[in-house]
């Protein structure tokens, strides 16, 4: 037997999740550093993960299967296609910035003040959530699934609801009556969803008799499982909810704002850059494996979510008047257009969506965590309080610019490849949502334009002249992601490379092929 | 006259009863409604072993009686003691099963 | 030969990286890096035209393939770029141009105590500009298309510390933003109808797709040139881009990037040609903006603004011939060309002179500057000459084939366009004319009056060293910026003629564009004859009007069409009114509606759940009594179900 | 072995014994349930019981209808009236809901369900009766004791063990382990003093009341009556008279008449009520 690869990356940071839990109180510095090697641990496993991994060879990989709970065939299975891999590697890789930036963010307050706050349990937690959302991409056990996909909601609502921005406009108390709503909010919305979920779950086990995906999907295409078609549809049903909050696709999005408004930005980046990730990844493995008949016949109305999303995130973006909420905005905009690719039902549009991924997370991580930065220097969300800091502190505001840039698509950055290619592959089965759908990329540029012009630029405001530069720590997390975003936008073929077998798979699994174009010119 | 009546006859005093536990406050009277209740069952029972020719109807309702007396001591026993402790003989003070 | 290319991108690109990731260390030196860079990109130009000369007409086309760029399954997007005779021209324009302004700029930019980062967007600009005329598929192109609109963003908004440049800029870039929409439909329009979007298979294969396609194809292209060259509708970015430091004025809003929208339409001249229908919107959109533009520059006050108005009418001039099909692209570019160099010429001559008069860009505040400015003004009135179209300068030769062509169109349609051009001459000369006396004639009305504009408080920094009220001393500016200024005077005077004897610049283009020979209504000598009535009657009112009388130094209230004009002829207000007021109170609305509506059903879920139980709990009074009730009732009901179902 | 009619019937004696008799059993239980005192429901509810002991016997259940009289009305009544005296006499016998709906939410289930009883009942086939004789033939209780000691034997013994058990129960919940030594007099005087409450002995009934029943109010100085002045089980009863009203109006009415023989100016003769009887 060989070395349960997958299992230790998942392994790894619980484990170091529970070390670093462990690490005495005033030794608050040592926790932090066990945090990021085991973060950076972590990166390494991930990476041999990604080179031990032959796009061309078989569907899952390095799987491994071991029984679990007998009576319900629940196995221990995990596998890894090329999106997973992909997505696992982004996980791994956004952990250590997260960690980095938020390297302060737990400090106990300055004393005097009653409140505590552990340093230990905020990086454990981080970890943790590494730990939940690495085994959720590679489950290839439904039930296994389910159980870290909920599991997760768990060290998030912490996270959420007991550490939030230091300062606040409206006073220590308003500001952790805020944290726990959102972070309730974010729990209740999850957990229906993840409700829902489990009855479709039961259901699927029911209906197929065991969990494993790899069993169901292959019964599925071969015929021998039969689903009437109405049971089809509501099982898809159940799963799609789940995901769609996660996602999050409109109408199910209150949730994120609140939850990215009040949450510090790293855990900020965490939710929308990672954890959100395994809604979106979860409809292409399970929605469309599991259910091809009913993901193709619910087809229209989630476009239809999707287009929405898109544009009604872009627009309130634009009305937002706090930083976080903005950015949260822009992520429900971009959540829609990776849901539109998924279920574009194109090689173009599921491969945009998979790197859409990939790049959202990498670009809001940028974007948010220099807003963080900015935040924390002048200790207030409001967009309004800011003006002039490219005059104070250039380094900031550019990479701030890049971040934004980069949220708006522009080409040369890693976001416009996977925007495009899922415009590309919506349009090409659906032109008039293709064509609105581009309107996003406008909104796109006036929401991030108008926030760099509304903070960076004009004449410097007092309470802003005194603001520092990024420090060294801030510009290490920043530069790297940097430069992925270009290197990603120059040259994204590693990445597609990697996806675009698991994405045939996925589309030969509904039974489609691309449209062909009008005129054969590409000979 | 058809037998049959007095089973209509049960079947009035045992609403009548029940009503009565829903309506009345005082412990005491509340148990004597459960014992025309009772007491109506008995008479169903009695009126059954007619009907039916055998004596098993009114064995059933002297295990009632029975077992009706031992409730009664057992119950006339809490109220004493409750009365002992709360002053009262009301069901309702102070929602006995609210927390 | 080929690998050259590659480099012609890469020289202003690593100056750029360098600039911009260096930081301070590289003030000193900053600038020279970054113009020699341009000019080693200048130099590679050449080289590579020298290359392309020495081939025959047919074999002038180069390409280097570098790398796959997004493979997906049928979308194959490659980074390949393509040098023909339509991408070389642009080359040595950009370079060429974009060098000179690059050493103006060492000295108009010298007291900037940000010149480094300047120099580092202008060599961006620079390599996306070169990206763009260089790819050889539209999805490339569109990264060079929305690089430029990057740079001119940073660009425009290169003083942010002023709110009115930022805001410029923001608006720039999001009208842009609404063109390149065009342009990503039209790629994916494109790639569902070819299966492709590079330029071969597209071009090459334009013929056997159905027109309803290449019509929307063509017009989506025309809606990317209407925000990219600033043409109607989507102009009003333009004359607020004015906003920038006059160099980028003169090489991104004059000579270069705005008539990007030109190469786009001239490059897929194969979509057009096969759709007379999208032709006829270019036609369409060129001429009203020729007018338009021609309209705004007559009433500006503003010296820039003015010759942005300018831009814009000549811009349109451009996209009516290159609308025209065969018989126009060539003289499109032409123009493009010989305007870039008078344009850039006079920007920088409007540059030389704001650098003397303390950045004042009023013209009712000038006067009389000749005495004072001989350099600027001579190669200023070069350039004026030039784009009036005095005979024998370059103007003339390109303007004029573009009125001829737009006659040859024939029917209605070509008398129309015709007639169009001809007045834009004539307000081309008028507005002109009124730019060169208002500022080089007449009185000087500079003296005696303070002249910071309140407009601009803290205008460009050249001017911050000296007093806030200082009466203006009006000086040449030095050699580093006037040696560019004459040489781009020379080009406008001998550009044209060069080009067009012997029909050069036909040749060389034509393999690529296709030409084919209009047939005029009119002949040739007819059209040059009008244009020259044109030309005298718009000098003439011009001279009757600012010549002979004193200008004064306030401006008239003037005539409704005037006061239209002076506000852009109201499309800032309509967009202002219709979108900015809409948008906001859409989103704002939409703000609500989140709050209240969809975050509301959601909560309302929950405190409907909520007041449910909360009626629910009442139930559970703890009286005894009440749950016999509950429990009687429910033995009644118990007795009801099995009555009812011995019932049934 | 008789064949059965379709309508077994009763004798006329019997069915005029069923319908005086059922006629006031309905009216006693009613009255056990309307009643607004416990000792006159307790009595009400022991009719009903002695004439359901008639039916018994009516029914040919004679050893129940006896057991019935002995036991139920003889002994469980009483026990039940001994309660009564017990605990006495409080507020819960008044009939006054204070439970909203309550009262509605009863009747309505009560009819709701009496109806639905007694048409479950119309709607069962019970037409056929076989009459008790064959099952008396060797005499009730004789009959009833061979069922009882043979098949219902171990009911009978579970039974036994219930009483017993209640009983036991009975005594452990009424009885009352004294703890601790009774407290001395001296020692709640002591306590008296030391709390600061009553330290003289509380006041005797009927002072300054012009009677000195024990159901009479002692009155203050200013003709207010005082509670403490009576037992508090008169108290719990309700059945504490005052008579302070009558007492000013006494006063009042001598002052008057004073003032009339001093020949002053007439006072309107001020009519006092009990707070009761003003409240109505």
């Amino acid at each position: 037997m060989s070395f349960p690869l997958l299992t230790a990356t998942a392994a790894l940071p619980a484990v170091g999740a529970v070390a670093t839990a462990a690490v005495p109180a005033a030794w608050r510095t040592a926790a932090k550093w066990l945090a990021l090697l085991v973060s950076l641990a972590t990166l390494a496993l991930a990476v041999t993960v990604l080179v031990r991994f032959d796009p061309d060879g078989a569907r899952y990989q390095l799987t491994e299967s071991h029984a679990w709970i007998k009576d319900f065939g629940v196995r221990y299975e995990l596998g890894v296609d090329g999106i997973a891999v992909a997505l696992i590697a982004l996980t791994a890789l956004l952990i250590p910035f997260i960690v980095l930036a938020g390297w302060n963010d737990a400090d106990p307050l300055e004393t005097g003040s009653s409140r505590w706050r552990p340093t230990q349990g905020f990086f454990a937690l981080i970890l943790a959530v590494e730990a939940m959302v690495v085994i959720s991409f590679e489950a290839t056990d439904v039930f296994l699934f389910y159980i870290f996909f909920e599991a997760m909601l768990i060290p998030m609502y912490f996270l959420i609801g007991g550490f939030g921005d230091r300062a606040h406009a409206q006073g220590e108390e308003a500001a952790s009556r805020q944290r726990s709503y959102a972070a309730v909010k974010f729990l209740l919305y999850n957990l229906v969803g993840g409700l829902i979920m489990l009855a479709a779950v039961i259901g699927l086990y029911v209906v197929a008799g065991n969990f494993s995906l790899q069993e169901i999907a292959q019964a599925r295409a071969s015929g021998s499982l039969h689903m009437a078609t109405s049971t089809e549809r509501w099982l898809f049903l159940g799963f799609f909810f789940a995901f769609a909050v996660k996602a999050p696709l409109w109408p199910l999005h209150t949730w994120l704002p609140n939850a990215m408004q009040e949450s510090t930005a790293p855990v900020a980046v965490l939710i929308t850059a990672v954890v959100d990730k395994v809604g979106t990844f979860a409809m292409l493995r399970f929605c469309l494996q599991l259910f091809p008949q009913a993901s193709k016949w619910a087809t229209p109305v989630i476009l239809v979510l999707a287009l929405i999303s898109i544009v009604y995130g872009a627009l309130l973006a634009v009305g937002q008047r706090d930083i976080k909420r903005l950015v949260a905005y822009a992520s429900i905009s971009h959540f829609g257009f990776i849901i539109m690719g998924i279920f574009a039902m194109t090689s173009q549009g599921q491969s945009g969506a998979t790197l859409y991924m990939v790049n959202h997370g990498i670009s809001t991580a940028a974007l948010m965590l220099v807003a963080g930065f900015l935040i924390s220097r002048r200790g207030s969300r409001l967009i309004a309080d800011y003006g002039g800091v490219q005059k104070v502190a250039p380094v900031l505001a550019g990479t701030f610019l890049i971040g934004g840039l980069a949220t708006l698509s522009l080409p040369g950055l890693a976001p416009f490849v996977s925007e495009f290619l899922v415009l590309v592959g919506t349009f090409t089965r659906h032109p008039v949502i293709g064509i609105i759908a581009t309107f996003g990329i406008v909104l796109a540029a006036l929401y991030t334009l108008v926030l760099y012009q509304r903070t960076m630029t004009g004449p410097v405001k007092p309470e802003v002249s005194a603001m520092p530069d990024l420090r060294a720590r801030e510009l290490v997390v920043v530069a790297p992601l940097i430069v992925l975003l270009i290197f990603l936008g120059v040259y994204p073929k590693p990445v597609t490379d990697i996806v675009n077998p698991a994405v045939k798979q996925t589309m030969s699994d509904v039974h489609k092929k691309d449209p062909k174009p009008e005129v054969e010119a590409a000979k | 006259m058809n037998p049959v009546n007095y089973l209509y006859l049960a079947a009035l005093l045992f609403t009548i009863g029940a009503t009565g536990v829903l309506i009345r406050r005082n412990a005491i009277v509340v148990f004597m409604c459960i014992e025309l209740m009772l007491n109506a069952c008995n008479l169903a029972f009695v009126a059954f072993s007619r009907m039916h020719g055998n004596l098993d109807g009114q064995i059933i309702a002297f295990f009632t009686m029975v077992v009706a007396a031992a409730e009664v001591v057992v119950g006339l026993a809490i109220i004493v003691s409750l009365f002992r402790t709360r002053h009262s003989a009301s069901v309702d003070d102070a929602s006995l099963m609210k927390l | 030969m080929e690998n050259l290319i590659a480099l012609l991108i890469a020289a202003p690109l690593l100056g750029a990286a360098v600039l911009l990731v260096g930081g301070r260390r590289l003030d000193a030196v900053g600038h020279w890096i970054g113009t020699l860079l341009s000019f080693v990109s200048f130099v590679i130009g050449v080289v590579l035209f020298a290359d392309l000369l020495g081939k025959g007409a047919e074999h002038r086309t180069l390409t280097q393939h570098l790398f796959s760029w997004v493979p997906v399954a049928g979308f194959q997007a490659d980074v390949t770029f393509r040098l023909d005779q339509l991408s070389m021209t642009f080359v040595l324009l950009i370079t060429g141009v974009g060098s000179l302004i690059h050493l103006y700029s060492v000295g108009y930019m010298e007291h900037d105590e940000r010149r480094r980062r300047f120099f580092g967007y202008l060599n961006l600009f620079l390599a996306a500009m070169l990206l763009l005329v260089l790819a050889d598929n539209y999805l490339l192109l569109y990264v060079g298309w929305e690089g430029v609109g990057l740079a001119s963003y940073l660009l425009i908004g290169f003083w942010q510390h002023k709110p009115s440049a930022a805001t410029a800029a923001k608006k720039a870039f999001l009208v842009n933003r609404v063109g390149d929409m065009g342009l990503s439909i039209a790629i994916m329009l494109m790639f569902t109808t070819f299966g492709s979007f590079a330029f071969g298979p597209v071009l090459s294969h334009a013929g056997d797709a159905s027109e309803g396609r290449l019509t929307a194809i063509g017009l989506m292209l025309l809606l990317a040139t209407c925000g990219k060259s600033a043409q109607v509708p989507l102009q009003s970015w333009l004359g607020d881009a004015m906003e920038g430091p006059t160099p980028v004025s003169a090489l991104i809003h004059a000579a270069t990037m705005v008539t990007a929208g030109v190469y786009l339409i001239v490059r897929s001249g194969a979509v057009f040609n096969a759709a007379p229908d999208a032709q006829l919107a270019v036609t369409v959109v060129g001429a009203v903006t020729l007018l338009f533009g021609a309209i705004v520059g007559c009433a500006k006050d503003d010296i820039k603004k003015a010759l942005a108005g300018s831009t814009m009418s000549q811009i349109g001039y451009m996209v009516l011939a290159a609308g025209l099909g065969p018989i126009g692209y060539v003289f499109a570019i032409m123009h493009l060309v010989t305007h870039g160099f008078f344009k850039a010429g006079l920007f920088l001559g409007a540059g030389s002179v704001m650098h003397g008069m303390n950045d004042e860009v009023d013209m009712r505040k000038y006067g009389g500057l000749r005495r004072y400015m001989p350099v600027t003004f001579v190669t200023f009135g070069l350039g004026y000459l030039a784009i009036i179209g005095f005979p024998g300068l370059s103007g003339f030769f390109s303007k004029d084939k573009i009125i001829e062509a737009a006659f040859a169109k024939g029917g209605t349609d070509g008398w129309i366009l015709g007639g169009v051009a001809l007045l834009g001459a004539a307000i081309t000369a008028f507005y002109m004319t009124r730019v060169m006396l208002m500022t080089f004639f007449g009185e000087e009305r500079w003296k005696n009056q303070p002249t910071r504009s309140p407009e601009a408080p803290s205008a460009e920094p050249a001017a911050e060293h000296q007093g806030e009220h200082a009466e203006p001393h009006p000086h040449e500016s030095p050699k580093v910026m006037t040696i560019p200024m004459i040489v781009l005077a020379v080009g406008s005077v001998l550009g044209g003629g060069f080009f067009s004897i012997g029909d050069r610049f036909l040749h060389w283009l034509e393999p690529v564009t296709g030409y084919s020979e209009g047939h005029s209504p009119v002949g040739a000598w007819t059209v040059t004859g009008a244009t020259m009535v044109c030309l005298i009657i718009g000098v003439g009112i011009a001279w009757a009007q600012y010549g002979r009388k004193p200008v004064p130094a306030v401006a008239p209230r003037g005539s409704l069409l005037t006061r239209a004009a002076r506000r852009d002829l109201l499309q800032d207000d309509f967009n202002h009114v219709v979108l900015v007021r809409g948008g906001e109170h859409l989103t704002r609305s939409l703000v609500y509606v989140d709050h209240t509506l969809v975050d509301g059903v959601v909560n309302g879920t929950a405190a409907g759940f909520g007041g449910l139980s909360s009626r629910l709990r009442r139930v559970q009074n703890g009286f005894a009594r009440s749950y016999a009730v509950s429990m009687f009732g429910g033995a009644a009901l118990l007795v009801a179900a099995t009555l009812l179902m011995r019932a049934v | 072995m008789m064949t059965h009619l379709a309508a077994y019937t009763t004798s006329t004696g019997e069915a005029f014994q069923f319908w005086v008799l059922g006629t006031v059993a309905v009216i006693g239980a009613l009255c056990t349930v309307f009643m607004k005192k416990a000792v006159h429901s307790a009595l009400c509810l022991a009719g009903t019981m002695i004439i359901l002991a008639v039916f018994y016997l009516a029914n040919g259940a004679y050893f129940l209808g006896i057991v019935q009289i002995v036991v139920y009305t003889g002994a469980i009544m009483m026990l039940f009236l001994f309660v009564v005296m017990l605990v006495g006499v409080t507020a819960a016998d008044s009939l006054k809901e204070t439970i909203k709906g309550q009262r509605w939410l009863a009747l309505l289930c009560g009819a709701g369900f009496g109806v639905l009883l007694l048409a479950g009942l119309g709607n069962a086939s019970l037409k056929e009766f076989d009459g008790i004789g064959q099952a008396n033939a060797n005499g009730n209780v004789e009959g009833l004791a061979s069922l009882l000691f043979t098949k219902y034997v171990f009911a009978f013994e579970i039974t036994g063990a219930l009483l017993i058990t209640a009983a036991v129960g009975a005594m452990v919940l009424t009885h009352r382990e004294r703890t601790e030594r009774a407290k001395t007099q001296r020692e709640l005087s002591e306590q008296r003093v030391r709390e600061g409450t009553h330290v003289p002995p509380l006041p005797a009934p009927g002072v300054y009341a012009r009677h000195n029943a024990v159901d009479i109010a002692g009155l203050l100085p200013d003709g207010t009556p005082s509670e403490l002045t009576v037992s508090k089980t008169l108290r719990e009863r309700g059945q504490v008279r005052d008579v302070s009203a009558e007492a000013l109006n006494d006063l009042h009415a001598l002052e008057q008449r004073a003032e009339e023989r001093l020949e002053r100016t007439a006072i309107e003769p001020a009519t006092f009520k009990r707070p009761e009887e003003a409240s109505k």
